[in-house]
């Protein structure tokens, strides 16, 4: 194997950001594309894991240990931002028997 | 010279792409949240593989744990076994999402290789000094982040009310009867 | 070896194992034969009403709810937990003690208020 | 690559003897739950196979292998045929982590004219610093397993009973992890090694800053955290499905819970992970509350140094203290199995509402009440 492909395919930090801005650019899609609710929540779940792939990387490499601090918290949000979002959700279907993202602007008030 | 953690890495990446991929493609929502699943513990992994032990835990706990079993427990509820629009439709605008989605990828990915150095890993941390790595987050959580912390209590107390609450409406202006 | 290369692999063994299991059983069995009756998922001898009618209770999902709220509180205390008795010992265990007692509190409230409210009821 | 070949062969053969230990026990459980209940009802169990019956779970299984296959209509295949292998990923996973005895010291040896070692092997899997949290981990993912039954099935008994059985081990997990925290406030670690090693000794406790010894009694966790001892051992019947919490296969109700579409091999799968639940349930309590490997008033280095003295090598006293202290986890771990059969035919199972009260309302608190006692004994204790 040259050696040039070697160090390419030695993992560094640089790697660990691509994965998490592949990840990040699929739960984009996910949002983007589909029209579920549920499939939508789960595709922010799938950016904020992204996120924090970046923040324990960025952690590990600097040797600095607030990130795993953020990423606690981001997990933390992301939870509480799923349980509502879950309520919400339960909430449309009860009335339109579907969870498509469209029957969220009969929302107000 | 490659080493298992390299492969070990590789492992996991391809885990946590594909089952991303499945995520959004997937026709039949449970899917969706099964694979989503895979893709926390997968993450969890990658966690593990730059020393975040204590976070992969909580990643599993609270992710894979709690969160996921939440989505699957209201799609059974639902039973949305069929859906017949999974995706938005429109050519131009499926265009332009796709288009969009790609340009950030670029974005990124450009600006990952042309501003950073390759970086390669200090030392990982020994199996026996892993104590010390929660300790010092614990550490930091509790000195420098005692605020958010305490907020992050508030919060929770009011995700908790909130979400009960709304589980109860029933009614409204668009409530169907039936 | 490192840790995480070990779970991984013994992970890969065990559905390996697994799925060997659901091979060799379906493969050992005699030969599948359908039937009508057969098929069918059993409801105690009852004729089969369709699945789409199940009612769940909503409280399921409610109980889900809660539970990642005070999960996520409970996790909060375990590097609490792990580092509590060195700070004992270093003599900023009253100041741990406090910040965790307003989340405790906090925890307290919402419980006290689940219970209140019903919100934990099954009838 | 740095890596010394034998070590990683060990390394990986220990996974797979971990693994099988766990499968290997659940015929050894299945047999002594028959015998036992037989034996508190006052009847004789299964005695006809092999002496005292012990080859009847071998003839079961045979004939398990032979069974028809059977997928109900409308199922969802590859979710039916998924879940039971799922359900043996969690019990084995955390298994591994818990050590089951003293590390094995090897002393340098020349083996195919080359020099090995010195090496040391640990008893377990992989050694894992957040022992604790990564096992919490792991056993949440059993909820996959019944969810996916309940839903892959297609059947109305599956589907309650899969929402069943994961809306109480989701309650009991609040309960169970939150009573842990009691005993992590009183070591202050969560490596498993270091919580036995604590453990080791006459009981030793601070007080005023003082410190105080009770000879007569071993330095174990229950003494320091009874009731975080109970509420964990409660609600591990409950995370492991069983009487008096075995609401998700009420037989009465709802013929076997998610189960109830299986049979032949695959159920048999689902009962190796409920066993390995219970086995990992019980070596955790053991761990943290008695003591784990540790003997009481004898310390893994008091054993070596009698078999030392007995004129044993360095590799051979070392297996053989880790052999002994093996033996007594495995007492431990036989009695507190042996309790888990016991209450079976003991207490009555609850009512599903009466089961939700008792994790939200009774244990909840209590496990709450506990943490803020120990953190405040703690403080206490340890001011001069």
């Amino acid at each position: 194997m040259p050696a040039m492909t070697e160090a390419l395919l030695k993992v560094s930090l640089n790697h660990y950001l691509v994965l998490s801005a592949i990840l990040f650019t699929l739960g984009m899609l996910g949002v983007l594309l589909r029209k579920n609710v549920i499939v939508i929540l789960m595709s922010i779940e799938l950016m904020l894991n992204a996120v924090n792939i970046t923040f324990i990387a960025f952690s590990r490499y600097s040797g600095n240990i607030d990130g795993q601090v953020m990423v606690f918290f981001v997990m933390t949000i992301a939870a509480a931002e799923a349980a509502v979002g879950l309520a919400l959700a339960v909430l449309i279907f009860k009335r339109f028997k579907e969870v498509n993202i469209r029957y969220f602007e009969h929302l107000r008030g | 010279m490659l080493e298992l953690a390299d492969y070990t890495f590789y492992f996991l990446a391809a885990l946590v792409l594909i089952s991303g991929i499945a995520v959004i493609t997937a026709q039949n929502p449970i899917f969706s949240a099964l694979w989503l699943a895979l893709t926390m513990i997968g993450v969890a992994g990658i966690f593990v593989s730059l020393d975040a032990w204590f976070v992969a835990g909580v990643q599993l706990i609270v992710y894979a744990g709690a969160v996921m079993v939440l989505f699957v427990m209201v799609i059974m509820l639902f039973d949305l076994r069929h859906e017949i629009h999974a995706f938005s439709r429109g050519i131009l605008s499926g265009f332009l999402k796709l288009a969009s989605a790609g340009i950030v990828l670029g974005l990124i990915v450009g600006t990952v290789y042309r501003s950073a150095e390759t970086v390669f890993a200090p030392p990982p941390v020994e199996t026996d000094k892993m104590a010390d790595v929660t300790k010092a987050l614990a550490n930091t959580l509790f000195t420098k982040y005692i605020f958010s912390f305490e907020v992050i209590g508030v919060l929770l107390l009011v995700i908790a009310i909130g979400a009960v609450t709304l589980s109860r409406i029933r009614g409204g202006t668009h409530a169907s009867h039936d | 070896m490192n840790a995480l290369f070990a779970v991984i692999l013994l992970a890969i063994i065990i559905i390996t194992f697994g799925v060997f299991l659901l091979v060799v059983s379906g493969r050992l069995g005699p030969k599948r034969q359908h039937s009508a009756v057969k098929d069918m998922p059993y409801e105690s001898g009852l004729p089969g009403t369709d699945t789409k009618d199940t009612k769940v209770s909503v409280k399921f999902y409610l109980t889900a709810i809660l539970f990642i709220i005070f999960d996520i509180e409970i996790v909060f205390m375990y590097p609490w937990a792990v580092t509590y008795l060195d700070s004992v010992k270093a003599g900023a265990g009253i100041y741990l003690l406090g910040a965790m007692g307003v989340f405790i509190l906090l925890f307290v409230i919402g419980l006290i208020w689940e219970i209140k409210s019903k919100a934990l009821e099954w009838d | 690559m740095g890596v010394d070949a034998f070590e990683t062969t060990i390394n990986v053969a220990k996974m797979f003897v971990i693994f099988l230990m766990m499968v290997q026990a659940v015929p050894v459980l299945v047999w002594l739950e028959r015998r036992g209940s037989a034996f508190i009802q006052n009847r004789f169990g299964p005695n006809r196979v092999g002496p005292l019956g012990l080859m009847q779970l071998l003839a079961d299984a045979v004939k398990f292998l032979f069974k028809e296959e059977f997928l109900p209509k409308k199922a969802v295949a590859f979710l039916y045929y998924a879940a039971p292998v799922i359900a043996l990923v969690p019990g084995a996973l955390a298994l591994a982590s818990i050590p089951l005895g003293p590390p094995i010291e090897v002393a340098a040896f020349e083996m195919l004219g080359r020099q090995m070692g010195p090496y040391v092997f640990k008893l377990q899997g992989y050694d894992i610093g957040i022992g604790i949290v990564f096992i919490l981990g792991v056993s949440s993912l059993g909820a996959y397993g019944l969810l996916m039954a309940g839903w892959g099935s297609a059947s109305k008994y599956s589907l309650l009973g899969a929402l069943r059985a994961s809306a109480q081990m989701i309650s009991y997990e609040l309960a169970l992890s939150l009573s842990l925290v009691g005993i992590l406030l009183v070591y202050g670690t969560f490596n498993f090694y270091e919580i036995i090693a604590q453990q080791q000794g006459p009981l030793r406790f601070m007080f005023w800053g003082k410190e105080n010894v009770i000879s007569w009694l071993p330095n174990w966790g229950v003494f320091f955290n009874p009731v975080g001892m109970i509420l964990f051992a409660a609600s591990t019947f409950a995370e492991a499905n069983r009487l008096p919490f075995d609401l998700p296969e009420a037989e009465g109700e709802l013929v076997a819970g998610f189960h109830t579409e299986y049979g032949g091999f695959k159920m048999l799968m689902f009962f190796i992970g409920e066993y390995g639940h219970m086995i990992v349930a019980s070596a955790l309590l053991a761990t943290f509350y008695f003591g784990g490997y540790g003997i009481p008033f004898v310390s893994p280095a008091n054993i070596e140094t009698f078999f030392h003295a007995q004129g044993f090598g360095l590799t051979a006293a070392s297996a053989l203290t880790a052999l002994v202290s093996h033996l007594a986890l495995l007492v431990k771990v036989a009695l507190f199995l042996w309790v888990f059969i016991w209450v079976r035919w003991t207490l009555p199972r609850f009512r599903y509402d009466q089961l939700m009260d008792l994790g939200w309302k009774s244990m909840l608190p209590w496990a709450l009440a506990n943490v803020v006692v120990t953190a405040v004994w703690l403080l206490v204790a340890n001011t001069k």
